[in-house]
């Protein structure tokens, strides 16, 4: 490994933390406009992160070292992600590290520590919190296992790279099986994410909470991490979403430059430009769910899954 | 028939009142009469055994013969009758199944043990080979009179009578067992007569009376 | 000479003891002459592995393999069981269940009764080992009405007619026998009835009297063995009667009714040339095995318990002889000897434990490991060896008969496996709580003498994993024997 | 023939002779703790170390014979080392390392059973199941199977005044016998008409294919009631609560591998080349195990029937592997069944450590509060941190989150499934990639599980006032703790090592040829010719990296200000521990979701009761509806052949006349 491909590396790395918050201020303001509401400006997430730098920390008295450890786990769990999804250039370094199954670990640990940490001051919220996000994520991971699946037997790999790389190369054309995967992924997008209709980011009635609500105890840094990692969580899902269904204009090859990044980086922007917009349309137009709705919505996602994988394996396709 | 010897024509003549005294017993009530039927059965027996001796001239017949004379038809007899006194069981109650259908069944029973006797006889070298058929009927009847009977007293003269269809067979199949052998039989006979006789005034003064209801309490389908 | 002093050392100890078994050392006569007549065994056992087979009294009597073991093992249980009788007759007394008189009467017919099993062991001539067996049942039937209970009365009775009668219809068997084997022996020299001729010439016996013969002595003889159906007597025998009794009953009469039928079946198939006595065999086992089974599920009273489990395990037996071939037979044989070695070391824990519980329903014995651990661990131990887990032997002998009748008898073991299981399920689930949980016992005015218990439970163990090389030998030849190879 | 004293067997044997030895030296003064505690207990676990180094190091050996002057007459015990039993002796070794010098700080005094006795049943536990892995014929091994059976019995029933104890007990042995009955009918099959019961016999001896069958169902009947397959489960959530912790630990961190090793022996050595649809019945069977087990775990509220039934969980995990395998190697996918039996083996050495720990986690708990009911346990991580930390090291693991051991195996089993689709048989191609599906689901609710497992005990408020003084635990037990945690730790992160000593069982059995060049030694890859890739070193230093970075720039730019308040809940003023969420709540959307599962009585509370009260009983399904109807079938029949013996003497005659009668009959 050459240090200019770390280099690379790194490079995209801070270009993904730099670019999630962006992303998610965007989405909101999509929404605003489409529900005629003075949107707030696109760099308020920035704003909320450094403010909440500079507060004092409070933590609840029988806190333990576990809750103030959590927050950095998430933050770190989500970075790596970045670092292995190709979200510019495929055959950097480190996304040999992991492939996708190894990426559903990722998530699935950052999830638990997040609900340890909302159980360990002990409030009603914090554990219901918790149960709630577990519940939506046992769902949720066999369904995105079943896309990865799609993806991986069409291109017979669960490295991702590989994957991008073999679908890329794949000759246009229509693709039923990628086609249900692609809305399967999107419903689990939005459940993992904890967008409506599953849950309501900007919600303030704690009982409908799912993913807010074990984040009351957590304040200044920690929630600032806390708040970082959500939007990085949302931005690695487009990226994967990227990867797995228009693989197009990354930069391929083995050891990639800084400037291969640099071409990738605009056509990356108008990919997530577009998915923005379209996630605050959809959000605009459904209604949340109850929590109880939720294994049905998730079960709908599965089936188109696994009706992508029967698709393929019949037609080849 | 006629072609028949005058002492065999006598031999199967015992032998049928040997089959007739089982029916006889199957059928009496009075615990004294099943006794004295016991006693004529023995009677049979030793004439029997007799006759053969005297007819195959074998000597340790004779002594056969006059064992069961000594056991059979003297002391038993005398036994029974004697406990029956101390005891004061004259009658037995009423068979677990009635008499005419005992009969019934009694009849059948002859015909399946001839029907059974009949290739053993076949082969049998002796003068007297249908006495096994007989033989074989006297034991399934006298188990028939055992399992019929309510009173204790009742069962053992079945079980004696059983004996003395045992012997008959052996008789009239081979004249007679070895000698140590029926010598050994008798002691055991004995020894069971006099275990018997304890055993009763044991029954007795724990439940004063014979009957046989008063020992089915060990039961599983409590 | 050895065989002498074998049979009439008994004998004499039972004179002996009519005349002194009320004395206060009649007990510790008792073990000496069981201990006498167990040496004189040893003694015989080694002029065999010598000499082997050897026969006495112009033929009369015999030692082959198949009965030196069953020998050996008699007089040792006999030993054994002695030894158990001494403090438990003691304590049975202070109790006051019995008097002077009937422990005169206890002695003697114990001593009585193991003449009358070596006899019958030994003898060559069916007519006696048939004389032999009756003696064996007349000794013991004033044992089982020792304590002059109306329960133990009736127990008694029904001992003594089903097993007369029986016995009248083995009597008949042997008639029959001796009727088809002097037309070809002839009736001079009483070889007719020597078992080692009849062999010799068995596949000349006419067939059709054999197999009479052979319903009318498997009826005889199944009774004393207690195969279903014409079991009835021996769980009321085993339950009323004192202790040492059962321990007896179950462990030494059953083996040598077992041993008489199985000496006729070779005889008979010998001669008819068909499989139907090893069918009638398996029938009665498999029978036996799944009613006693059923039974074993209901019982409140822990003799009775065991009692049953004897009969499953005759069944086990007999079907092993059933299915015949020299690994079934080994198998059975194996099975007889560790059977009632864990039977009598069951019986004496059993009997230690329902003196301190001061009863026999087993939901009054409780928590037998907290008072005393000797006695509750002989009886979980012997229990878990009854019931065919290793290391011990018993489960040996059922893994050769198993693993056979999964290749020669398949469609019997399903039935095989559900009895087991139920089986297991039964005795397990009444020993557990007799042996562990809290307690009600009380303490003895003896202390209980548990040397034979573990004694025994060894035996077993080390049968188990290492069968000493003659004795297999023997089991090998006597498999062979029966086999008719 | 004797082998020479310095082959690898020979040492095997003397040290399982040892633990033996260990275990009567309890007996030479039963009452004393120290001798056993602070003796024996250490040195067994000295041995177990031993055992796993000797079997580590002579996986690769060739295999090797000893014969035993005891057993059968013709039938002495026959032992074989082969890289299969060196793998579950490596398993065996290194948790009973662990646990017994756990179990030196652990058993106190005037605990049921007497510290020696104890001491005596405990080793002996451990050298049966050592010599069930060495047994190299029928009756060597059923007498090491039983053996084990009888040791874990006595061992469960320590506290044998508890009714419910006893009962567990006595249902355990009860299962164990009769499936150790259906593994020796198996034996009786496969030796085929032979008479010789040593393996080597079974291996030469040809079966017809219905015979063969037959030996395979009748095996995993057997071995499933020893694993705890469902139906076959009812008996260990009801053991391992029973038992004391180091025994649940050793029972179902190793004694239900045992179980795997001879569905293996009987699979893939006794029975050659097993028919590709045997692997159907373990696949079925295990993955509803898996559902089941994880289904209940998550509703449980005493926290070792929690664990039990995680424990099932991981055995349908487990099973499902092995059907895999079967499948692959019927269809002559070599490749591939030899990567779905690696797998299985690894999961089963995770299994044996994290659950080892996790179950003596909650041993220390059990002491410190004497509380097993999730219910009135809480916030315990500050009074016992050893524990807690130890403990969250195993939930992670056991949870399949990476980089922990639980992830690696549960990768190389997906990646396994992710193949299925090639083989060559309709529908079973389809159907496959869906049992990948479900064994991801049980592995997300294992996670579940664990967070409620973890947080109700360690995390929140104490529910308890006694929890105030729990203490955390002594010196030994930390040892064992870190010990355990240590494995999954390494297990996790350098799987390469021990992988490519793994496949060496499948070339020896015959399935694959030698995988060389598979693994490189630091990325994981699973056949050799696909990329798919996992490097669990690169990835811990990554996640570490980012994090360290991620605290040291935090603290370095920004201030590191901590102020501690009251917990803020949305303003709620007058919080106590009754408000959090009890084990039954966190259950209640598994309760929901999963209801046909579960029969479940109810009782809810009105608006207008004075005391208000909410239970809810979790009923086993299964055990309601097969186990009591054959009890009660059972009784039934014996309650109708009961009237056969009605205590009439006539009756009785009656039976043998007709006996007699039939009898002739026969005969004419």
């Amino acid at each position: 490994m050459s240090a200019t491909a770390w280099l690379t590396q790194f490079l995209e790395v801070l270009a993904a933390l730099a670019a999630a918050p962006l992303f998610v201020g965007w989405v909101t303001q999509c929404r605003a406009w489409l529900q005629n509401k003075s949107a707030p400006s696109l760099l308020q997430p920035y704003r909320t992160i450094r403010k909440l730098f500079h507060k004092d920390a409070v933590l609840a008295e029988h806190a333990s070292p576990l809750f103030r450890f959590a927050p950095y786990v998430v933050f770190g769990a989500m970075v790596c992600m970045t670092a292995i999804i190709p979200s510019m250039g495929t055959g950097l370094p480190f996304s040999g590290a992991a492939d996708a199954i190894a990426l559903v670990g990722l998530l699935a640990t950052a999830r638990v520590f997040m609900a340890l940490a909302a159980m360990d001051v002990g409030t009603a919220f914090g554990s219901l919190g918790a149960r709630r996000e577990m519940m939506v994520g046992f769902l949720a991971e066999p369904a995105l296992l079943m896309v990865i699946f799609v993806a991986a037997l069409i291109s017979s790999s669960t490295a991702l790279p590989a994957i991008t790389d073999s679908l890329a190369t794949q000759p246009r054309g229509l693709y039923p099986s990628l086609a249900f995967t692609a809305v399967a992924f999107l419903l689990v997008l939005l459940a993992e994410n904890a967008r409506i209709p599953v849950d309501n980011p900007a919600t303030h009635l704690e009982l409908t909470m799912i993913h807010e609500a074990m984040l009351l105890e957590y304040s200044a840094r920690h929630l600032a991490l806390m708040e970082w990692a959500s939007a990085l969580k949302l931005f690695n899902y487009a990226c994967i979403g990227f990867a797995l269904f228009v693989p197009w204009g990354l930069a391929t090859g083995a050891a990639p430059d800084p400037v291969a990044l640099l071409t990738a980086l605009p056509l990356l922007a108008v990919k997530l430009a577009v998915a923005g917009a379209g996630l605050a349309v959809i959000e605009t137009v459904s209604a949340k769910l109850r929590v109880f709705r939720a294994p049905e919505f998730l079960a709908a996602a599965f089936m188109l899954a696994v009706l992508g994988l029967l698709v393929h394996l019949l037609l080849g396709a | 028939m006629s072609t028949l010897s005058l002492d065999l024509q006598l031999l199967n003549t015992l032998a049928a009142l040997f089959l007739l005294l089982a029916f006889a017993m199957l059928a009496q009530r009075r615990v004294v009469g099943l006794v004295d039927l016991l006693a004529l059965q023995g009677t049979l027996l030793c004439a029997a055994t007799l006759l053969l001796a005297w007819r195959t001239g074998e000597r340790h017949l004779y002594f056969s013969a006059v064992l069961t004379l000594a056991l059979k038809v003297a002391f038993l007899p005398w036994l029974l009758h004697r406990l029956i006194r101390r005891l004061g069981v004259y009658w037995d109650s009423e068979p677990l199944i009635n008499i005419p259908s005992t009969m019934l069944l009694g009849l059948l029973i002859v015909i399946f043990s001839f029907g059974l006797a009949q290739p053993i006889a076949a082969l049998a070298s002796t003068a007297t080979r249908n006495g096994i058929g007989i033989a074989v009927a006297v034991v399934l009847l006298s188990f028939l009179t055992m399992i019929t009977r309510r009173k204790a007293m009742s069962q053992v003269i079945g079980f004696l009578s059983m004996e003395n269809g045992l012997f008959f067979g052996a008789m009239s199949a081979t004249y007679g067992m070895p000698m140590i052998v029926e010598l050994g039989v008798a002691l055991d006979v004995l020894v069971a007569m006099l275990v018997l006789g304890v055993f009763f005034f044991q029954i007795r003064e724990q439940f004063d009376s014979l009957d046989l209801h008063h020992l089915e309490s060990l039961r599983e389908d409590t | 000479m050895e065989l002498l002093g074998l049979l009439a050392i008994p004998l004499g100890g039972a004179v002996f003891l009519w005349l002194f078994g009320a004395r206060r050392w009649a007990p510790e006569a008792n073990v000496l002459f069981s201990l006498a007549t167990f040496l004189a065994a040893c003694a015989l056992t080694n002029r065999v592995i010598d000499e082997g087979n050897l026969s006495a009294a112009r033929e009369q009597f015999f030692i082959d393999p198949f009965n030196v073991f069953l020998v050996t093992l008699t007089a040792f249980v006999a030993l054994t069981t002695s030894l158990f009788s001494r403090p438990y007759m003691r304590i049975e007394r202070q109790h006051g269940r019995v008097r002077p008189r009937q422990l005169r009467l206890y002695h003697s017919m114990y001593q009585l009764f193991i003449v009358a099993m070596l006899v019958a062991l030994t003898s060559n001539n069916m007519g006696i080992m048939w004389v032999a067996m009756e003696a064996a049942t007349l000794s013991t039937v004033l044992l089982v009405t020792l304590y002059r209970t109306p329960a133990s009365l009736e127990a008694g009775w029904k001992y003594f007619i089903l097993c007369s009668v029986g016995i009248a219809q083995a009597l008949f068997g042997t008639v029959l026998l001796y009727f088809a084997a002097e037309k070809v022996l002839g009736a001079e020299g009483m070889t007719a009835l020597l078992w080692t001729h009849l062999n010799g010439v068995k596949a000349q016996l006419e067939p059709a009297v054999l197999g009479l013969a052979f319903v009318f002595l498997l009826i005889g003889y199944g009774t004393k063995a207690g195969l279903a159906p014409l079991h009835n007597w021996l769980p009321d025998a085993h339950a009323e009667g004192p202790t040492p009794i059962s321990a007896v009953l179950s462990g030494l009469l059953l083996n040598v009714a077992i041993y008489a039928v199985v000496r006729c079946k070779v005889l008979v198939e010998g001669s008819l040339q068909s499989q139907l006595p090893s069918q009638m065999l398996m029938g009665f086992g498999l029978l036996s095995v799944v009613l006693a089974a059923l039974f074993l599920w209901r019982q409140r009273d822990v003799k009775r318990l065991f009692a049953y489990s004897s009969i499953e395990h005759m069944g086990i037996i007999t079907f092993a002889f059933g299915m015949g071939g020299p690994v079934a037979n080994f198998a059975a044989l194996l099975h007889m000897t560790v059977h009632s070695l864990t039977k009598s070391a069951i019986f004496f824990a059993v009997g230690h434990a329902a003196q301190k519980a001061g009863s026999q329903v087993m939901d009054e014995i409780r928590g037998l490991i907290t008072l005393s651990p000797t006695v509750g661990w002989g009886l979980m131990l012997g229990s878990l060896a009854i019931l065919g887990l290793p290391p011990f032997g018993v489960f040996a002998s059922e893994f050769l008969v198993l693993t056979t009748a999964m290749r020669e008898q398949p469609w019997a073991t399903p039935i095989l496996l559900v009895a087991l299981g139920v089986a297991f399920a039964a005795i397990f689930g009444r020993v557990q709580p007799m042996v562990f949980g809290e307690t009600a016992a009380r303490r003895l005015p003896h202390p209980p003498a548990l040397l034979p218990v573990f004694a025994h439970l060894a035996l077993v163990l080390l049968l188990g994993l290492f069968i000493p090389p003659y004795l297999a030998d023997w089991y090998r030849r006597a498999a062979d024997l029966i086999a008719g190879l | 023939m004797a082998g020479n004293p310095l082959d690898p067997l020979s040492i095997l044997l003397a040290l399982l002779a040892a633990w033996v030895l260990i275990g009567m030296a309890g007996l030479a003064r039963p009452a004393s703790l120290r001798l056993v505690g602070r003796l024996l207990f250490p040195l067994g676990a000295l041995v177990g170390a031993a055992i796993a180094v000797v079997a580590l190091v002579s996986i690769v050996m060739p295999p090797e014979r000893l014969v035993l002057a005891i057993g059968l007459p013709d039938l002495p015990f026959h032992l074989r080392r082969d890289a299969l039993s060196c793998v579950f002796l490596f398993l065996l070794g290194a948790a009973a390392a662990g646990i017994s010098i756990f179990s030196a700080g652990y058993f106190r005094a005037g605990e049921g059973t007497a510290p020696g006795l104890l001491c005596l049943q405990y080793h002996t536990f451990l050298a049966s199941m050592g010599l069930v892995l060495l047994a190299d014929d029928a009756y060597a091994f059923m007498v090491a199977w039983e053996s084990m059976a009888l040791a874990s019995y006595f061992l469960v029933t320590t506290q044998h005044r508890i009714p419910d104890i006893r009962r567990a007990g006595f249902l355990y042995l009860l299962i164990a016998h009769v499936g150790a009955v259906a593994i020796l009918l198996a034996f009786g099959v496969m030796q085929g008409g032979t008479w010789q019961f040593t393996f080597d016999a079974m291996r030469s001896a040809s079966l017809a294919p219905a015979w063969a069958s037959a030996a395979f169902l009748l095996a995993l009947f057997g071995f499933g009631a020893k694993a705890g397959l469902v139906p076959l489960h009812v008996w260990l959530p009801e053991a391992h609560p029973a038992a004391p912790s180091p025994v649940s630990a050793l029972m179902s961190g190793v004694m239900l591998k045992t179980a795997l090793y001879g569905t293996l022996r009987v699979a893939f050595d006794l029975l050659g080349s097993p028919a590709w649809w045997w692997g159907l019945a373990p696949l079925a069977l295990g993955l509803f195990t898996a559902l089941y087990g994880v289904i209940f775990a998550a509703a449980q509220t005493d926290m070792k029937r929690l664990l039990a039934f995680s424990s099932i969980e991981n055995i349908g995990i487990i099973f499902t592997g092995v059907g895999l395998a079967i499948v692959f190697n019927g269809n002559g996918m070599g490749q591939l069944a030899a990567l779905a039996l690696v797998a299985v083996l690894y999961h089963a050495i995770n299994h044996a450590f994290m659950k080892s720990l996790l179950f003596v986690g909650t041993g220390c708990v059990l002491h410190a509060t004497g509380q097993r009911n999730l219910g009135r346990l809480g916030g315990l991580i500050h009074r016992m941190p050893w524990v807690a930390w130890t403990t969250l090291i195993g939930a992670l693991a056991i949870a399949g989150l990476p980089p922990l051991n639980g992830f690696v195996s549960e990768w190389l089993l997906l990646q396994a499934f992710l193949s299925a689709h090639e083989v060559p048989k309709a529908f079973l191609n389809m159907l496959l990639p869906l049992a990948a599906a479900i064994v991801v689901l049980a592995a997300a609710l294992a996670a579940y599980v664990m967070v409620k497992f973890f947080g109700v005990i360690f995390l929140g408020q104490p529910r308890e006032a006694t929890l105030r003084h729990a203490h955390d635990a002594g010196r030994l037990e930390r040892i064992g703790l870190v010990w355990l945690a240590a494995g999954c730790v390494l297990l996790g992160l350098a799987p390469m090592q021990l992988i490519r000593l793994l496949h060496v069982v499948p070339e020896q059995l015959g399935i694959a040829p030698p995988l060389a060049a598979a693994t490189s030694w630091w990325m994981l890859v699973p056949v050799a010719g696909r990329q798919a890739s996992y490097a669990p070193v690169l990835f811990l230093v990554g996640v570490a990296v980012t994090i360290a970075a991620t605290i040291g720039g935090v603290s370095y730019f920004y201030h590191r200000r901590v102020r501690r308040a009251p917990p803020w809940d949305c303003g709620f003023v007058r919080l106590d521990a009754r408000m959090q969420d009890t084990a039954e709540g966190f259950g209640q959307p598994i309760r929901h979701i999963f209801q046909p599962f579960f029969s479940m009585q109810r009782e809810l509370p009105t608006p207008f009761d004075a005391a208000p009260r909410y239970r809810v009983e979790i009923g086993d399904r299964i055990w309601s509806g097969i186990y009591l109807p054959l009890a009660q079938g059972v009784h039934r029949v014996a309650q109708s052949v009961a009237w056969l013996q009605q205590g009439r003497i006539a009756t009785y005659l009656l039976y043998s006349f007709a006996t007699l009668l039939v009898l002739l009959g026969l005969m004419l």
